[in-house]
Parts: structure tokens; C-alpha cells; sequence
């Protein structure tokens, strides 16, 4: 047995530990308050056992293990709908960027403090006009001798009503190109003059908020990075946790919830197993995911053959979730007229229940990239294919159209 | 308005029209995402009680319907099937006993049709939903202005109005044509969607541009401009069929037509809207339940497709 | 009866005459030579009863009638496979932009032998770096006395290597922007100094060809219209049939020689007809086909009350083509192993045999628009989407990269 | 090179390696759309011998054909079947009588394994075509290089190499084996196809700018990317779980995104090189042509749909 798989192995014997007292079963029926309670439980419990920050420098509270431990480990969490989630960007983004940009016993505490679930770390990026375009944003920071005050709207802001503090990308220089005129900040979320409100999305959850900013008061000393160097540390952000444990099924169920159901159902009194479209469907879908599974896998094999992954791994999220949402149809309409029914909206039920991962599917498509960002990625990074015309390179950002 | 009558004779009440204007009702309530199933159900029980009831029945309940004073509804399916041959629901001397999944519309209703089963044989029944021996559970669902409930039938009252495989047939035709009139629903709503992502992307800014300027936003829209034009096309001409040969399988492709077109919208306008179009604000998440419980409510697709294809092979032979 | 009633049954009644002397089966065993001689007295025989130039004026030799009754014709004729595929673009196009510019007893005698087939005309627009982007031509017409001589090459002209004559756009001045330096003439295809080689596409057949210019010499009287307005002659050319009979079949087979070959079939030992996968696919082409038509029925009673048609009948093209090729795939995939068998190489075949419909699709989808300018179409002339970034526009010809 | 014995044991002349490498090599194959079907055929034929003849048999069939001087091939289909459960080809004492129609490459094969019936049992066995009771009809075909004939048989000689249910489960292995290096082939093309339109896209100029710049023909482009790297996933996947439970399975995914793959890239990348594409001149006929004939040899997708669908719900239990 490698060293990995002893990891691993131990790590399932912890889980499995555990899993009764916080896995998907014990978290069905809680208030999201009582889930984020729980949450906050389980991430203190995993930080005991050396669970957090696995891949993180030992200096910072963290194991000083490779990103192999720590997918090995997250594989094996998600496997058994752990409440994970409302920590994941806090410690997947935010926090590891103080861990870079930071200093000193009160940032330490801090860190700390995420770590163990006690505080919430959110990302303060998106805006009404800037999603796709994020260099597009307005939120404006005004110098004020040794402090910035902020005034405009964030959008799209995951967990920020639970939040404790946040980073946040800011226009603070209008009159050059739209990327060269941003700075990036931490601040408290707590600080006066911001407003968060929940926004509720097509499933009907609200995980997401619009966060109004009126004149607030932030220091120079929160800044990160240069003044007018926000876009390269707001690209940074988002790259650093550059390798996820890969999800073929595009945060939907797993396909055998699918396969489990068709075997139950009877579609105009023939078993549904036995009608070639569904069949082609059980087919494709397999194949596409077995598929996204194998390229997740060869990249786990070229990071522990310290080589990088092919750019192939960036194909998952396009193509899971988009399949996911077809899945999701052809579910519901499999069970009939019934098949409108909501009787589930657990926590995590999105994990397990047809109906509420197809609700949830348009969310899911837009949030890390929409498709036609994500094509161009591929098209432009990968391919070499020519950039879109872009009318606003190179002008100042209060003269775009 | 006498919307509630279109279809039903002068004598009743009704405006004696026919499906082509029943449809362009349907279509305006579609692009409204209108809330509440009434309309289209009560059309479907009046306008069966006006093929297949007697003279009395049809005097007890179509002014009503027609005048909306009351509301109908027809309970064909159960759990998997969508008309089942021999239906659990049975009808004895002692009255109807069984149940119905998920009627649309029923959580309100007065009146349903139901298909039920009797001496071993398929009928199709009228039964007054008022009466104490019918229990309603209204079920939370995704889309709960459709008012969809199980009904449960404890030795209720009812009448039969067609028996064996006439019955069948009647209950197959009643689905056509609430078809063709739910056709012209979706293709409200698929349109509906088409325009608003047209408006949007005229309006909607990213990289110093309208985005309706890329060309995958602008393809997109216009292979759904597509799809909206087949599905008005198959729904105006199943209407132009009533009554004709013919008629089934052209409402059959009309629903086809239309679920396809009003899915696509679903999915692809909230996408082309990004962000915005997935918050409640937006309102496009209406449109995404609808165009599920529209698509189920008489039938998935694979009902329809097999109704055509056996329509098609017949007409072949 | 109505007046159009009478004219097709009439029409009917005609074609029901002739069908056994020409039409699919008398056509089946002839080579693409004697298929054109058959095509020549089969188009001599309708002139003479009538039926060439339906809706042309009759100072021209035309029937004076309405468009409708054209297509009531062309309709009826369709059916049966008459040999009319070397005439169409002939008498579609060219002739009647002849009849609109032209003019004089010698023209007069063209149009006629054309309309009796004894003369057949073709259309030399596009070039290997000109297809979508017609106005991108470079065939350079240079001026010289009273005449202009000719230089470059056309690509994918119809039927040349059997065209008397032919209409071309040329570039005349690469001195002004694309659309504004191109001339229109019409050209004896037997000047000297012309050589056509017929260009094999994905079927195996040639009916398009390579022409090259090599000093041909012509008059400027060839010239119709202006000197650097050939681009809206053009134009004009490509929108003078604007109401065709519209094909639901995509110029494939119809769908009941699908449904026919399905109830012919076993797939796995099973009736192929018993197949959800096939029966969605039955079902699914039917209703595109059944609106297709419904959108042509349409349109014609629209005509028929002297109304514009609706634009929706621009997605005739677009959508059959597409639907044609991918049914073609499910009908030789259904056929198994014997699927590969190439039994029917006859004129026409394309029109009953799936396996030569699906190897020319591909060419059915590129000619007369690809999918990105019809759907560029749909989306700016009918919904007002704007117009693709053009970095070509307003800038002189010889200047565009 | 070898190429003719990669998977087979080195005693026979062979290199004894995996079906990883044998898939590199078909790969390879694939990019050039090769003509002949021959390596792909005898590594077949020559991989059911090496798992189910005799000793004798293969000492006398596998050193030629991993030397190359034999070609082999399988014909196992029937018409209406992939694998059929009741061959009308009938082993007998008088030996093999009937036929196989359009077996691939069997214009030249020396020798064949087919599925026959034997007591009404099904049997593999392996059959010299050589033989004068052997005739074969070369078949006029959309990709006439795969050398396609109908094979008759009139009492020839042959070897039966297992019977019963067995004998069907040795044809399955034998066709997902092939599977799987022919999906190697197939993504192989597919690529060639994708890198073809690339390269295109960046060269090939309307309206003033490269088309690569427009987004239907870049996201177009993306699409295919992806479909190219699922392909390629499964096949290795399926390649390296030779021997292993769930090969099955894998060999019927890779084969599904296989044809998948090459079949959109033919379509797209055609369509994208527009009127250039459909010119003999272009080539890419040569692969439109050929996504069929591999997609047909084998067995059409519902055959591998179906045979998926069965392993995944036999793991489930």
C-alpha cells in the first residue's frame, strides 16, 4: 500500500467515525442554522485531527502535506454528504490568499479561527454589470488619507450572511484601461455601511447575496498588493485552489440514484429499464461520466508523478452539469405526473433528489463560468484560437460604452 | 370574457368558437406564465362533457363551467401510466374507490373526469369533487399554482359516461385536444422567453459590447426563434385539424413541438441572462417549473411519441 | 373548386401522363448524359403545354399567372422525380434576371431555347476565398476600349460544364470598399479563354465546378446594371426566386420511405419499430416536418390573399438539411452490418435512398447558406440582433487583411 | 514493425504487450484515416484464437498472422443482429453452410472466426478462407477500402472453438476488445479532424478576420475538443482495465464517446471548411465516409447502449 493510500485509508476509517453524527442522514432535517451549527462542529472536530489545511505550510496551522492528501481526503468527505459547504470558498480561497498576503498574531488568530469553522471567510468579486466580465466592475474605493471608503454593490456573494470578514476587488482608478484601475482589499464584514441581502435563486435557496457598501470605512493596511494591481490578485484568487477533486456528476446525483430509480419505475405500463430512451440515456450519461472520471484520475496520477495535468480537466464542469440538467428532465418526466412533487428539500438534497438538482441546475451552470466563458477558455488557452473582439482594450474604463 | 366558454355551444353559455381561438387564449396566458391551471383543465372537463355526457349532465355542469362558477379538471393517470388501460381507480355499485396522483388543478376543482376501471372494463366518469367521500391532499410542489393534489374516492358518487375501449378513445381525445390547447400555452411561454432574451441582450453590456454581438448568445436565440416558429406552426394547424383525420397525430407533434421549444427556452434564456437569470427577481425561474408541470401534467413526451408513431404507422399502412 | 384547385389537378393530370416516359423510374438505369438529353424533352414538352414559366410575363413567352400557380406546378412535379435538376437554377436565377435586363430578338431567342432546355444558363459568384462572404470576390474584370477582359477563377458553379451561357460578378475597382468595386455581366461559357473542370464533392458526384478566366474577352453590352453595382444586381439575382416550393425533406428522402424501411427492419433481434430510441427519432422528425410544412401552407395561403409571407419560412433550409443528415446516420446505423452496402448510385437516388442522402448532406448544408449565415440572418434581419464585428467594413478592398 | 502481433505472445512471433499499446498504434491509424481494415480485423481474429483455439490451431494460424503474411477477420453479425443468439450459419457434420453478409475485410482474409450454429447451440469457430467451399462477393460500399464481402459457405471446414452461452460470451470479449482499439482509431480520427479544423479557423479568412474569431466556429471548435478528450479517456480507461472486472463496461463506454466523437467532428469540421469541405480535394470525405463504416462493423450504438446498460445494472445488484 502506498503512502497515499494509507492516507486515505486512514482517513475513511475517521470518516466513517463521524459519520453518523454529521453525514447526509443526520443533516436531513435541520434548519440550514442547525446545518451551519453543525458545520461549524464538524470543521472544529476535523481541525483536531489534522484534517484542515492538509496541504497548507505547516507555519499557518496546516499539514504540510501535498494537494494528493488533501483530494484524497476530500474525495472521501464528499462521498458521505458531509456540511462542508458553507466553509469551502472561505478555505479554498479567501483565507489561503491571507495565508500569502498576510501577517502577524492577529491574521494567525484569524486563520485559525476559519479553520476551525468558528469565522467565515467570503469573496467579494461579482456586480450587477460585472459577472463574465469582471474587470467590468464599479465599486469604487476613494483614497481618504490612510484609509479607502467604498461605496457601490457586490453580487453573486456565497455565504456572505454568515460571514466574518471577506476580500474584495475595487475600482479605484477609473480613468485607465478597465483592468489596470482595481485594488483588492480584506475587510470585516461587520464594518458600517454594508448591507447583505440574501438573493434567492432558481431552486428557491438563498446561499447567494447582493451586498450594498455606503461609504465604508477600510484602512491601507487591509490592501493587498499594489494600487491598480487588484485584477492579477483577483486572478490569483481564483487559480489558487487549482486542483478540486473533479465531480463527473456536476454537483448533481450520482448516477446510480438514477439507475436505482429507473428500476422502480413503470413508464406507460412498461418497466422503464426496458425502453430504449432511457437506455440511451443510462448509456450516455455513463460513458460521459466514466469518461470525466478517467481524466480526473490520470491528473491525480501526473500530480503524484509531480508532471501537471493536462488542460482536459478543465472539460468537467462544462459538461457535467449541462447533463446534469438534461438528467434532471428526463427524471421527472420518467416519474409521471408525481413527478412534480417536492419531498425533499433536506439539506444536500440537491446530492440525492432528481427534482430539486434539476431546480438548482441553471444555478449551477452560471456559477464558476457560464458555458460560452468556459468554451472560450478552452478555445483561446487551449486551441490557440483568436480572442473575441473586444471594443474596450485599452480604453479608460469611464469612457466604455 | 367568456374565456371559460370558448369552446362550448351558445346553449350552455358558451361562444361556440373553435380550438384556434381556445389556442390564441392559451397563448396569451402562456407568455404570462398566467398561475393558475383553471382555464385549460375546466376547458378540458367541459369540453369532454360536451362530446361524451348526456343531455342532463351536460345541463347540470357546462353553464357552470362556462361561466367559470365552476371549476373542472379530468384525473386520467396513475403511477406509471398516463392513460392506464386497466386503471386501479374502480367504479362498483357502491361508487368510485381509489385514487388519483397529482391532478392538476384538482386542489380547487368541483368537477373531474376520471378514468376509471368498471367489471373489469375502462370507463370514463364524471364526478363531482364537492361530495364528502372525495378527500383532496394538496402536495407541495414545484410549481404549486397548478393547485395539484391526490384524490382519494371512498364509495363516491359518479356517473359513467363512456365504457370500454371507447372509453379509451374518448379519454385519448380529450388529452389531444387539451394538447393542442397546451401547445399553444407553451409556444406563449416559449416565445415569451425568446423575447425577453432578445431584449436582453440589445441591453445587457460586457466587454465594451451588447452581448446579443456574440455570436454564441445570438445563435442561441436564433435556433430558439426556431424552434418557437415549429412549435406555433404544429399547434395552429393540429387546431386547423379539429375534427378532421389526422387530428391525433397532429396533436401529438404539437405537444412534441412544444415541450421542445418551451424546454430549450427554459434553459437557454436563463443561461444567455447569466447571473441575473437566476435569481427570483427575474422571474425566469416561473417559466423552468411551468415548462415541467405543462410537460407532465398530460404526458411526458414518450407518451406522445409513441401515440404518433403508432398514428403514423396506421396511416401508413 | 377554387381557380387553384382546377390549375393543379389539371397539373396533375399532365404530369400522371408523362410520369412513365420521365420521371424517378424511367430515370433510374441512365447515365447523367442521357438523364440530361431526357431532361431536355421533358422541359421542350411542358414549354409547349404550358408549364415552363408559369409566372412569367407573357411578352417573354411566360403564362402571365401567379406565383402560386408555379408553385402548385413545381410542387406537384416534385413528387414524382422528373428530370428537372439541370434546368432549375437555369431558369431560377439567370433567366429571369435576363428578362429584367435584357432585351432585342436575339435575347428573346435565349430565354426561349433556355425555357425549352435546348440552352442552359449558370450563375459564376462564389470563389475559394468568396463563399459566405460573396462581396470578398477577386475575379478581376479590367476595362479595355468597349471591352472588359476577365482574369481568376469561380468555384462551385452549378452545372457549368453544361451552360451555354452564365451571369458573373467581377471586381472592377480594388481601389474602393468590397461591396462597392464589383461589375455584373452576362457570357457566352464558350468564349475563349474559359476551361471548366467539374469538382467531385463528399457524394462522389460533380454537378459543381472550378472555371477558370484566363483573358476572356467580353463586350461591355454583356454588362447588366452599373459599373460598381454589382453587388445589389447580385443581390437581386439570389432573391429573384424568393418563393420556392419548400422541402420538408431537406432534398432527402421523405420520412415514409424511413418509416418503410423501419418496418422492414430487425435490430437485435427485436422489431425495430419496437425501439423507444427509434420511435423518438420517428416521432421527433415528424413533427419538425409536419411544421415545416404547416410553415409552407402558411405561407402559400398568405400569398394566396396577396399577403408577405412570414420570415419563419427562411428556417426551412436550416432545419431539414441538419434533421436530414443525422437521419440518414440512424437509418444505415439501424440497417446493421449490410448498412456499408452502396446498392443505388441512380440519378435521383438521394431522394429515396438513405445511404446516398446522408453522403450529401454535408454539401446540402453548405449550399445555399451555411447554418452560421442563416442563423446570422434569422438573428439580425428578423430579430434585430446586431450585425457580427466586421473589421472589413468601410476599407478599401486591396486593403483588407 | 510488428504492428501485426502487438497484443500477442511472444512465442508466436508476437510482442507480447497490452491493449494500451495496441491502441497507440490504432490511434495512429485513425489520425491517417489508413485505408486497409486489416490490422484492426486480424488483431481480432487473432486475439479470439490466442484466447479460445487449441494449442495446434494456433500454432498454425498466430505465427502467420503476427508475422502479417495471414490476414484474419471476424464475422460474428448476421443481418438484424449483432451477435446473434441463433446463427442461420450452421456447423454440421458436413461442415459450415450459409452465410455472413458484409464482413469486413474479408475481400482478402485467409481465415475467419464466425458465430454459427451447431445442435442448436451457438459456436464459435474459426474457418480458412481460403477454402474452395468459400466464396466471397466483394461489396460495392461507401468506404470501399474496408474490402467488405458476403461470405458463403457450401459445406466448408472448420474448427469449432466453444459452444453454448460461452461461445457467446467469447464473441462479446472478442468484440470489446476490438472495441476498444477501434475507439483508439476513431478518437484518433476525430482528432485529426478537430487539429484540421483549427488549423483552418486560423487561416481561412471572411469578412475581414481570421473565422476562428467568429464564436460558432470557435465555441464549435471547443465542443469537439471535448468530445475528442472524452473519447480519448474512456479508450485508455477501457485499455488498462484489460482483463479486470467492469471491462466490459468500459470497452461499451469508450466505443459510445467514440462514435460520439467522430461522427460530431465529421459533421462540424466538415460544415466549418464549408464549400472547400465537401470537395474530394479536402479529404474529409474520407472520414465522413469512415465514421460510418466503423461505426457499422461492429455493431451500431444501441447494440453497445444496450450491452452497457446490462453491466451497469448486473454491478448494481
Amino acid at each position: 500500500m502506498s503512502d497515499l493510500d494509507a492516507y486515505r485509508a486512514k482517513a475513511q476509517e475517521f470518516l466513517k467515525l463521524h459519520v453518523a453524527e454529521y453525514g447526509a442522514e443526520a443533516r436531513k432535517t435541520l434548519s440550514e442554522e442547525q446545518d451551519l451549527e453543525l458545520g461549524r462542529r464538524w470543521q472544529a472536530l476535523k481541525y483536531d485531527a489534522g484534517y484542515v489545511g492538509i496541504s497548507w505550510p505547516k507555519e499557518w496551522g496546516g499539514q504540510g502535506l501535498s494537494v494528493l492528501e488533501k483530494l484524497a481526503f476530500d474525495d472521501e468527505e464528499m462521498k458521505h454528504g458531509f456540511p462542508t459547504v458553507y466553509f469551502s470558498i472561505s478555505l479554498g480561497m479567501p483565507v489561503p490568499m491571507i495565508l500569502r498576503y498576510g501577517s502577524g498574531a492577529w491574521m494567525q488568530e484569524r486563520v485559525t479561527r476559519a479553520m476551525q469553522g468558528h469565522e467565515i471567510w467570503c469573496q467579494l468579486f461579482s456586480e450587477p454589470a460585472a459577472g463574465s466580465d469582471l474587470a467590468g466592475l464599479r465599486l469604487r474605493a476613494e483614497r481618504d488619507g490612510d484609509d479607502w471608503v467604498l461605496n457601490g454593490q457586490k453580487l453573486w456573494t456565497s455565504w456572505a450572511q454568515y460571514s466574518d470578514y471577506g476580500v474584495i476587488v475595487t475600482r479605484t482608478d477609473p480613468n485607465v484601461a478597465k483592468h489596470k484601475g482595481l485594488t483588492y482589499f480584506w475587510l470585516d464584514m461587520r464594518a458600517p455601511g454594508i448591507e447583505v441581502r440574501p438573493v434567492k435563486l432558481t431552486s428557491g435557496g438563498a446561499h447567494v447575496n447582493e451586498i450594498f457598501f455606503d461609504d465604508v470605512r477600510i484602512s491601507d493596511d487591509q490592501r493587498m498588493g499594489e494600487v491598480g494591481g487588484g485584477f492579477s490578485v483577483a486572478m490569483e484568487t481564483l487559480f489558487i485552489e487549482r486542483y478540486q477533486a473533479l465531480d463527473s456528476a456536476g454537483f448533481g446525483p450520482p448516477l446510480d440514484i438514477f439507475t436505482d430509480l429507473v428500476k422502480t419505475l413503470t413508464v406507460e405500463g412498461v418497466p422503464a429499464i426496458k425502453d430504449g430512451r432511457i437506455r440511451q440515456q443510462i448509456a450516455r450519461n455513463y460513458a460521459q461520466r466514466s469518461a470525466l472520471e478517467a481524466i480526473g484520475m490520470r491528473a491525480l496520477r501526473a500530480l503524484a508523478d509531480g508532471k501537471t495535468p493536462g488542460p482536459e480537466g478543465s472539460l468537467n464542469k462544462l459538461v457535467s452539469v449541462r447533463s446534469r440538467q438534461r438528467l434532471g428532465e428526463l427524471a421527472i418526466d420518467m416519474m409521471g405526473v408525481a413527478g412534480v412533487r417536492r419531498d425533499n428539500r433536506n439539506n444536500g438534497a440537491g446530492r440525492t433528489d432528481w427534482v430539486e438538482s434539476w431546480l438548482d441546475a441553471p444555478t449551477g451552470r452560471i456559477a464558476g463560468g457560464a458555458d460560452e466563458m468556459l468554451l472560450n477558455t478552452i478555445a483561446e488557452k487551449i486551441l490557440g484560437l483568436p480572442q473575441d473582439y473586444r471594443p474596450d482594450k485599452g480604453v479608460a474604463f469611464n469612457e466604455i460604452k | 370574457q367568456g374565456w371559460t366558454g370558448i369552446t362550448l355551444p351558445e346553449y350552455y353559455g358558451g361562444l361556440d368558437l373553435s380550438l384556434v381561438e381556445m389556442g390564441l387564449v392559451a397563448e396569451a396566458c402562456g407568455r404570462n406564465v398566467v398561475g393558475a391551471p383553471f382555464l385549460l383543465s375546466s376547458f378540458a372537463a367541459a369540453d369532454g362533457l360536451n362530446q361524451f355526457a348526456s343531455p342532463e349532465l351536460k345541463e347540470t355542469w357546462l353553464p357552470r363551467l362556462a361561466s367559470g362558477e365552476a371549476i373542472g379538471t379530468i384525473a386520467f393517470a396513475e403511477t406509471g401510466a398516463t392513460l392506464p388501460s386497466t386503471p386501479t381507480l374502480s367504479f362498483s355499485g357502491n361508487g368510485l374507490k381509489g385514487g388519483k396522483p397529482a391532478v392538476s388543478a384538482a386542489g380547487h376543482a368541483d368537477i373531474a373526469l376520471v378514468l376509471a376501471e368498471r367489471d373489469g372494463q375502462p370507463i370514463l366518469a364524471c364526478v363531482d369533487l364537492t361530495q364528502t367521500a372525495v378527500t383532496r391532499d394538496l402536495l407541495d410542489t414545484f410549481d404549486n399554482s397548478r393547485c395539484a393534489a391526490d384524490l382519494s374516492f371512498d364509495n363516491a358518487e359518479a356517473t359513467t359516461l363512456v365504457s370500454g375501449e371507447a372509453a379509451l378513445r374518448a379519454c385519448t381525445l380529450i388529452l389531444a385536444r387539451l394538447a393542442v390547447v397546451m401547445a399553444h400555452e407553451q409556444t406563449g411561454g416559449a416565445e415569451a422567453l425568446l423575447i425577453k432574451a432578445r431584449d436582453y441582450a440589445l441591453e445587457r453590456r460586457a466587454f465594451g459590447q451588447v452581448i446579443g454581438a456574440f455570436q454564441s448568445v445570438k445563435h442561441r436565440i436564433a435556433e430558439l426563434y426556431a424552434l418557437v416558429e415549429l412549435s406555433r406552426a404544429n399547434a395552429i394547424h393540429a387546431a386547423s385539424l379539429e375534427g378532421q383525420s389526422g387530428f391525433l397525430a397532429a396533436a401529438a407533434a404539437a405537444r412534441l413541438s412544444a415541450i421542445e421549444a418551451y424546454d430549450v427556452a427554459a434553459r437557454d434564456v436563463i443561461q444567455i441572462h447569466g447571473g441575473i437569470g437566476v435569481t427570483w427577481e427575474a422571474g425566469l425561474h416561473l417559466h423552468q417549473r411551468r415548462t415541467r408541470s405543462l410537460a407532465l401534467e398530460i404526458g411526458a413526451s414518450t407518451f406522445w411519441e409513441d401515440l404518433l408513431v403508432d398514428e403514423i404507422m396506421k396511416e401508413a399502412v
